[in-house]
């Protein structure tokens, strides 16, 4: 009987972790992963490695605009996630969220155009936000109906959806551009601010003009938790998503929930079209998701969909991602850079999780001998 | 945000100029420049951008330390974050390079008055009456009409060897946009040629993307099938002249020597020498002397050039286009002279899209009253999707 | 040459907070059918799976033949000529038989033609019926296991071991597989079994060793040992074994089934023109060979198929209401209190990953017309299951996953018999239950009849349909073989029925 | 003529690198493993590839070949996309991270990758365009000499590098191996139920483990193929594309079938350059034009979908990961 291959460690099933132990694996894995992209910029580029930390720093939180860019991309990386946690928790691999925000964005920016200055600014504000959501849940509904009706693959169908909804904003900018011809839209409204989102607490801070869509991010957070947690529906799509066997077993139309559930999340990722469009940008562009919806999926996913941790992976993932920026930019290194940083902290962080869930412990020698 | 503003204000001092206004001289070396891209060094517009300026820096005696380039920078809200945080760092000076940075820039610039912006290709400083907004480009349409007398000569070579007869002399073009910039390059170009070739017709293609390496080379052999026998560009990247190559069909580039990637077809390119602007730039900031609102020039203040011809070139080319420059130089020659083309088989003799009446003196003033270009006619000979 | 085939010495195995093998010694003579028998949870299949690779033990060592063994892998069981039948099924539903059978196979050319005429010839030897084209998830519950079976015979082994491989097979079918282990014994190879079927345990094995709690409690000898031993073994007290069967109480007429026909997805008919009634306080059994249409009728009635005919629900006035074309959530609004423990248990009747407490609030959360759910009442409702029923588990907060078949079971039926149901449907309540468990839940269908519910018990242990019902109805290829009476048919009676009347063939 | 022959060769050639990806995509979903780091790896594969090209004719100057240009390329885009593949099974496998996350990040990450080092190859190489592997990227070009020449038929069909008749030998060899050998077989299993798998002897980590690293070598190559065949050997940032996310949609389009896999790429490369060969478009019709190739996916998607058959479902335990001692 060969003997050889007795593995050192022997991996343990841990039924509880302590909160405690549970931030130590996280925090040690995090500094590992600093430490390696640390040797990593200092093989590629010989600089100190404490700079490096200090411009990731910085870069993320240095100054009130910078620290204010930050919160609003992880508000909005959050609320894309939000938005993309129902469809997850029912096991509808909803990869299409690119999509969804896109056609957010082109309703947005429309009523921007169309009726800008037309209206009454509060007025065209919540038909912003109305239309974009109503433009999401089609384009999360399209795929849902596909499914419950003919079985077909959502992961590719959404996925599709988001190249539709890309050709749908190229198409959109041929209408819309300004001059003809130059592929840009430019700043809508950029005189009247018709349309885009009201400054809170006056114009002297820096994060002024996204307070709004802030409020709005975490007020959806909160419901969508309560959503989930507290309401029958939100039962429901647990149930759904654990199996459809049982739901029908239990009553529960998988179908019509498989739409209603849906519906919510392509609304909600059509209207953080609405707060990229309204809230930050002010115009429409191929870049106007910017591959978010893909990290967002990231986001949930490493938060193990529970919004409160999501909020803290969003801020996270923009810090790293806004640090990096400025370590690239400091250092002279290509932009692409930070998404090799972005790269190994994600690695390390993922990786980390197999020490929350299991317990190594060395093989005792004599166990089998 | 306050703190970095007090610092710029510190940096300089104030004095005052001719006209009465508050203009602000900067000390060389607590100079500080910022630039944003919308690519980077490996991206044929963004690097003759960065050259320029690191060449302007050199030339004036900055370090490179002085100069903060933010590469990648998408055309939304990013902007005005790069901006502002360029504004922040203490930037006095920022260039902006790509055309949908304009509005955020002018937001920025409405902000920050002790700060000079500089926008290339854009078209709203004339407008926005800020003293501390600009816009800058180059007549690169002079270039790309040489290009096109070399393009001519080609085919003219190819005509005499009797590869093709004069009415197989078709140009292809891979476009970016329908866009006045594009237009007005592409018609330059084709002019060139037809100055050699009479008999000339071009087909233009449009990639709708300003770089896209594959969409740029289908785009070329699409139009090579199509029995255009020279190709040129007005897109970023290597795609067309590497189709062209494996064609073996010759090809004009742009911005770059496109030798590397297509040694035996590539002719030359037609090139910007931002340098030019950036030292005249930095040098008004540093002395306190207004820079022009709108700021275009050609081959008179070597703002734009040709690069190195190729062996694909036809014999004497580099003496034909030397004279052919001179004559541009001396105003001798212009390039939309309105005797050379028609439109819709009826000789141009009034243009006027924005008020400004372009058309005077027999040509095309183009970028004479704004930097960014305005010739935006389809040519007869030309073959262009509409938009 | 070493007498044991099969050694365990002070093997310890944990899962978290559980142990679920303590220090268990006990040893598998060469050529000798060992029956392991123990309570759900108590660590038999722990133990089995140490042996087969899956598992490696915490402490302790395991000698094969004699000698010191360490187990890293199935392939090392396989090098070591053990063979298991795992108590669920390890096949891959989109392979057909063979290659569920060749899967694995070291070597040799890959010829799928060859194992197929091979894999038919050992069918035939045996006395299997088996197609080794067929894809798997075309096959019965009791091909599967057959599949199973050939897959050990196919790799031969000196050491054979059977996690629960009767639950799913008829008396015919495991009077085969008997036949063809007592064969085996007989060419020297060493057999260990576990069953919670004792009779099977008295009719196969020569000794019987017990598991408690994942202890070793002692082994005796077969031929020393009955029902009433081995209980109190395996329990540790004495255990009263019996079902007292009260007299129907001949209450309203509870059920209708009109010619109830169904047809499956390829439109073939699976139950056709049935038609019964069912009455408050008497039990109906069920029996027939599984697949015979007894999940149709009973997920048809809950309206979770679509049928031809009629159902109709009667209320205590006699008046009725017809629940055709009704969904689950349609006859729940009319008022009409059924109850379904369905045959497959974490696949249907519970969801595994939620807590006790979100699986008692399935069937009722959408009562009421608020938009939040209420998790207090079924709270308490899980609680009260909990200690009734002696629920074992730590709390009403954990995972349904990762309760032992037997506690599942009670919790599904618990939930199911809240709130005193009309009429109550179980589709083998105790399938895969140790016998101390399967007597509580006869005693709580008994109870439901008591209380006046028409129960139909679905069951495959015709002893048990013959000893717990009052009347039982024969399935047989989705039609009815007759109703009898059960206090007066012999089993027999009943076995021949359920072949269709004609004579079976072992 | 001309025209119809360029369009069939062009769509091919799109068709080539999404190919490989999709191969390498289904062998590695085969055993369970749902990499979404494929469109991560092409890039890593593609720009390890042009690197190593490009620093051999350089270090060999004259006396450079193109064939060993090729090896060295070949061998180091491999390489590289083997070591992607080596991290996506250490931390999916060895440490069962889950897939979805660790594949999206590997995306970040090889994305990052490819356009970090490929630009800073064009700063080494003295700027934009100025990056040749002339030798190299021919010998990746060169076709069959006596057939390419042939009229229609030479340039549709005949006119490729060796990359591309590797692709569709590739898929038709992946097809054998999952159906016809044994260890196709035990691949399946794992990606079916690996707990069945493990239980009948068949080694679950090490099955994906090194499918997983073939399937990644695999993806490398494509996007080998695309910088050395498509692009002629030169770099531009995000020049790729999203054609990794078309890789991993033709997996599913193809129904995990390399076979049907060397059409479906065909078919989306023709969509894809389609709108240039359609006279009289304008700009915002081509646009929408350029949607062809998605909504003709979606109406494949829907109508298998409504066959439905089970041997047309994912396997099984795609996306889980596998302890032997869960439950
Ligand atoms: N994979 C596992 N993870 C965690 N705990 C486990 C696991 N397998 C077994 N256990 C624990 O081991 C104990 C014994 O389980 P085991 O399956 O061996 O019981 P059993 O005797 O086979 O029961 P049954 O008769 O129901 O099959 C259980 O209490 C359970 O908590
Ligand atoms: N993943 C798990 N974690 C912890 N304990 C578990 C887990 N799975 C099972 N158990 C424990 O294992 C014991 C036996 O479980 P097991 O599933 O073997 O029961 P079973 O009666 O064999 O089920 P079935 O009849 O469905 O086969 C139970 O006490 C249960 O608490
Ligand atoms: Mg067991
Ligand atoms: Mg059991």
């Amino acid at each position: 009987m060969r003997q050889s291959r007795e593995p050192l460690f022997q991996m343990h099933k841990r039924g509880y972790i302590s909160f405690g132990k549970l931030a130590l694996i996280h925090l040690i894995a995090l500094l590992l992963a600093l430490v390696t992209c640390a040797a990593v910029i200092v093989l590629v580029t010989g600089v100190n490695p404490l700079g490096v930390y200090e411009a990731l720093v910085t870069g993320a939180v240095g100054n009130p605009r910078r620290l204010w860019v930050t919160i609003r991309e992880s508000g909005i990386l959050l609320l894309i996630a939000v938005g993309l946690t129902p469809a997850f928790r029912m096991r509808f691999w909803n990869i299409g969220a690119e999509g969804q925000i896109l056609v957010g964005g082109i309703a947005s920016a429309g009523l921007m155009i169309l009726l800008g200055g037309k209206l009454p600014n509060a007025l065209l504000l919540l038909l912003m936000l109305v239309c974009s959501m109503l433009f999401g849940m089609v384009w999360g509904l399209v795929p849902a109906y596909c499914k419950a009706r003919y079985h077909t693959n959502e992961t590719l169908f959404t996925l599709m959806m988001n190249y539709v909804a890309l050709q749908l904003v190229t198409f959109a900018i041929c209408f819309w551009e300004n001059p003809k011809g130059s592929n840009s839209i430019g700043t809508i409204n950029q005189a009247t601010r018709a349309g885009w989102f009201p400054r809170i607490g006056g114009t002297g801070f820096a994060g002024s003009q996204y307070i709004f869509g802030l409020i709005i991010i975490l007020l959806v957070t909160v419901l969508m938790h309560l959503y989930l947690t507290r309401t029958k529906q939100g039962f429901e799509i647990s149930v759904v998503g654990a199996s459809q066997n049982t739901a029908r077993y239990a009553g529960i139309s998988v179908q019509r929930v498989m739409l209603r559930t849906m519906a919510i999340s392509g609304a909600i990722c059509g209207l953080a079209g609405a707060v990229i469009v309204g809230g930050a940008g002010h115009t429409l562009s191929i870049s106007t998701a910017n591959g978010r919806g893909f990290t967002a999926i990231l986001v949930a996913w490493m938060a193990n969909f529970n919004p409160l941790f999501m909020a803290l992976t969003a801020i996270l993932l923009c810090f790293m991602q806004q640090g990096a920026i400025q370590i690239a930019t400091q250092f002279k290194l290509n932009q692409n850079f930070s998404d090799i940083i972005t790269g190994i902290v994600l690695f390390f962080l993922i990786g980390c999780e197999f020490f929350v869930r299991y317990r190594l412990t060395l093989r005792k020698r004599g166990a089998t001998k | 945000g306050s703190s970095a503003k007090t610092e710029t204000k510190a940096a300089a001092e104030s004095t005052t100029t001719a006209d009465g206004s508050t203009q602000t001289v900067v000390p060389k070396e607590k100079l500080k420049i910022g630039m944003l891209l919308i690519g980077d060094e490996n991206e044929g517009y963004s690097a003759s951008h960065i050259n320029g300026l690191k060449e302007a820096a050199k030339t004036l005696g900055l370090s490179e330390d002085q100069l903060i380039l933010k590469t990648n920078i998408r055309e939304d809200e990013s902007s005005l974050d790069a901006t502002e945080d360029l504004a922040n760092q203490g930037c006095q000076l920022i260039f902006g390079t790509s055309f949908g940075y304009e509005s955020y820039m002018l937001e920025v610039a409405k902000d920050h008055p002790e700060i000079t912006f500089c926008h290339a290709s854009g078209n709203q400083a004339a407008g926005a009456s800020l003293s501390n907004f600009h816009n800058y480009f180059d007549d690169i349409f002079e270039a790309r009409y040489v290009s096109g007398v070399a393009a001519g000569l080609k085919l003219k070579q190819m005509i005499d060897e009797g590869k093709i007869k004069a009415d197989q002399a078709r140009l292809g073009y891979v476009g970016a946009y329908p866009y006045a910039e594009v237009i007005s390059g592409y018609t330059a170009f084709y002019l060139g040629a037809k100055s050699v070739v009479p008999e000339t017709t071009m087909k233009v293609l449009y990639t709708n993307s300003w770089g896209d390496p594959a969409v740029e080379a289908e785009t070329a052999k699409q139009l090579i099938s199509d029995g255009c026998v020279l190709l040129s560009q007005h897109a970023d990247t290597t795609g067309a002249p590497t189709a062209a190559e494996e064609e073996k069909v010759p090809c004009v580039g742009y911005n770059i020597d496109m030798t590397g990637v297509a040694p035996d077809s590539a002719i030359t390119s037609p090139t910007n020498n931002w340098e030019v602007y950036y030292e005249y730039a930095i040098q008004s900031v540093l002395s306190g002397e207004p820079i022009a609102t709108d700021w275009s020039e050609g081959f008179a203040q070597d703002a734009v050039r040709l690069t190195k011809l190729g062996t694909a070139a036809a014999p004497g080319t580099e003496e034909k286009l030397k004279e052919v420059e001179q004559k541009i130089k001396d105003g001798a020659l212009h390039v939309f002279d309105t005797k050379t083309f028609t439109v819709n088989g009826k000789e141009v003799t009034s243009y006027a899209p924005n008020g400004q009446e372009l058309v005077s003196d027999g040509y095309f003033h183009e970028s004479e009253y704004r930097s960014s270009p305005s010739f935006d006619l389809i040519v007869d000979g030309i073959e262009a999707t509409a938009n | 040459m070493a007498e044991n085939a099969i050694e365990f010495c002070e093997i310890t195995k944990r899962f978290g907070e559980v142990t679920a093998s303590d220090r268990v010694s006990f040893s598998l003579k060469k050529g000798e059918i060992l029956a392991l028998l123990g309570e759900n949870g108590s660590g038999k299949t722990t133990l089995m799976n140490m042996l087969s690779g899956i598992y490696f033990p915490d402490g302790g060592q395991i000698k094969v033949n004699g000698e010191v063994v360490s187990i890293q892998s199935p392939k090392d069981a396989f090098r070591l000529g053990i063979g298991m039948i795992h108590q669920h099924f390890k096949l891959i539903p989109v392979f057909s038989a063979a290659e569920n059978i060749i899967l694995g196979e070291q070597g040799g050319k890959y010829d799928l033609r060859a194992a197929e005429q091979k894999l038919s010839e050992l069918a035939e030897r045996y006395g299997f019926r088996l197609n080794p084209k067929q894809k798997v998830y075309e096959l019965s519950v009791s091909e599967k296991q057959t599949v199973e079976i050939m897959k050990v015979l196919y790799r031969g082994a000196d050491i054979l071991i059977l996690d629960e491989p009767t639950a799913v097979l008829t008396p015919q079918e495991t009077e085969r597989l008997f036949a063809i282990l007592r064969k085996m014994r007989e060419d020297g190879k060493s057999i260990l079994i576990i069953t919670h079927k004792l009779t099977e345990v008295l009719a196969l094995s020569d000794r019987v060793a017990v598991l408690r709690k994942g202890q070793y409690i002692g082994a005796v000898e077969t031929a020393k040992a009955d029902v009433t031993l081995l209980t109190e073994m395996m329990v540790g007290e004495k255990v009263k074994l019996g079902i007292d069967r009260a007299a129907p109480l001949n209450g309203p007429r509870r059920l209708r089934l009109e010619n109830v026909t169904c047809v499956n997805a390829e439109g073939v008919p699976v139950l056709s023109n049935l038609s019964l009634t069912l009455q408050g306080g008497e039990i109906l059994g069920i029996a027939g060979i599984a697949g015979n249409g007894q999940r149709e009728l009973l997920e048809a009635i809950a309206g979770l198929v679509p049928y031809s005919g009629e159902i109709c629900y009667g209320e205590d006035d006699g008046s009725e209401k017809n629940l055709k074309g009704m969904t689950p959530a349609a006859i729940e609004a009319l008022g009409v209190r059924l109850a379904f423990v369905p045959e497959d248990r974490l696949g249907m009747g519970l969801v595994g990953s939620m807590d006790l407490t979100d699986n008692v609030m399935l069937r009722s959360y959408r009562s009421g017309a608020s938009f939040v759910t209420d998790r207090k009442k079924p709270k308490e409702q899980a609680e009260q299951i909990v200690e009734e029923l002696s629920v074992a588990t730590p709390g009403t907060a954990t995972p349904i996953g990762r309760l032992s078949g037997g506690n599942v079971q009670k919790v599904l039926v618990g939930r199911e018999i809240l709130g005193s149901p009309k009429v109550v449907m179980a589709a083998y309540p105790v399938r895969g239950l140790d016998i101390h468990s399967s007597y509580m839940i006869y005693q709580l269908l008994n109870e439901q009849k008591k209380k006046g519910s028409a129960v139909i018990c679905v069951g495959e242990d015709l002893d048990v349909l013959l000893e717990l019902c009052d009347r039982i109805l024969v399935l047989q290829g989705g039609k009815s073989a007759g109703i009898l009476d059960a206090r007066t048919a012999s089993k027999e009676e009943l076995g021949r029925r359920m072949m269709g009347g004609e004579e079976s063939e072992v | 003529m001309n025209l119809l022959s360029t369009f069939l060769q062009r769509a091919i050639l799109q068709g080539v690198p999404i190919l490989y990806g999709a191969n390498g995509e289904i062998l590695t979903e085969k055993a369970g493993n749902l990499n979404l780091g494929i469109p991560g790896i092409m890039y890593m594969g593609g720009v390890s590839g042009l690197i190593a090209a490009f620093f051999y004719e350089r270090e060999a100057g004259d006396r450079a070949s193109g064939l060993v240009g090729l090896l060295v390329s070949l061998c180091a885009a491999l390489l590289v996309s083997m070591l992607a593949g080596l991290l996506y099974s250490f931390l999916t496998v060895t440490l069962r991270a889950n897939q979805n996350v660790v594949g999206l990040s590997l995306t970040t990450f090889g994305v990052g990758f490819g356009n970090f080092f490929g630009g800073s190859l064009s700063q080494l190489a003295g700027g934009v365009g100025q990056i040749s592997t002339k030798l190299t990227a021919a010998a990746y070009r060169q076709s069959l000499p006596g057939l390419s020449g042939l009229p229609f038929v030479g340039k549709a069909f005949f006119s490729f590098g060796f990359l591309t008749y590797l692709s569709i030998a590739l898929s038709l060899c992946l097809a054998f191996l999952l159906t016809g050998t044994r260890k196709g077989l035990e691949i399946r299993a794992v990606g079916e139920d690996p707990a069945a798998a493990d239980a009948a002897g068949v080694d679950v980590n090490r099955v994906k483990y090194v499918s997983t690293v073939v399937g990644a070598a695999l993806a490398g190559l494509g996007g080998l193929c695309f910088v050395m065949e498509y692009l002629g050997g030169t770099w531009a940032n995000d020049g790729f594309g999203d054609r990794g996310w078309l890789a991993v949609a033709l997996v599913i389009l193809s129904v995990w079938n390399a076979r049907k896999a060397i059409w479906g790429s065909f078919l989306f490369g023709g969509l894809y350059i389609l709108y240039l060969y359609i006279p009289g478009l304008n700009r915002s019709a081509q646009e929408l034009f350029k949607m062809l190739p998605y909504l003709a996916t979606i109406l494949v998607l829907i109508q298998t979908g409504r066959r439905n058959r089970p041997e047309d479902q994912p396997p099984a335990s795609l996306g889980l990961s596998y302890f032997r001692e869960e439950r």
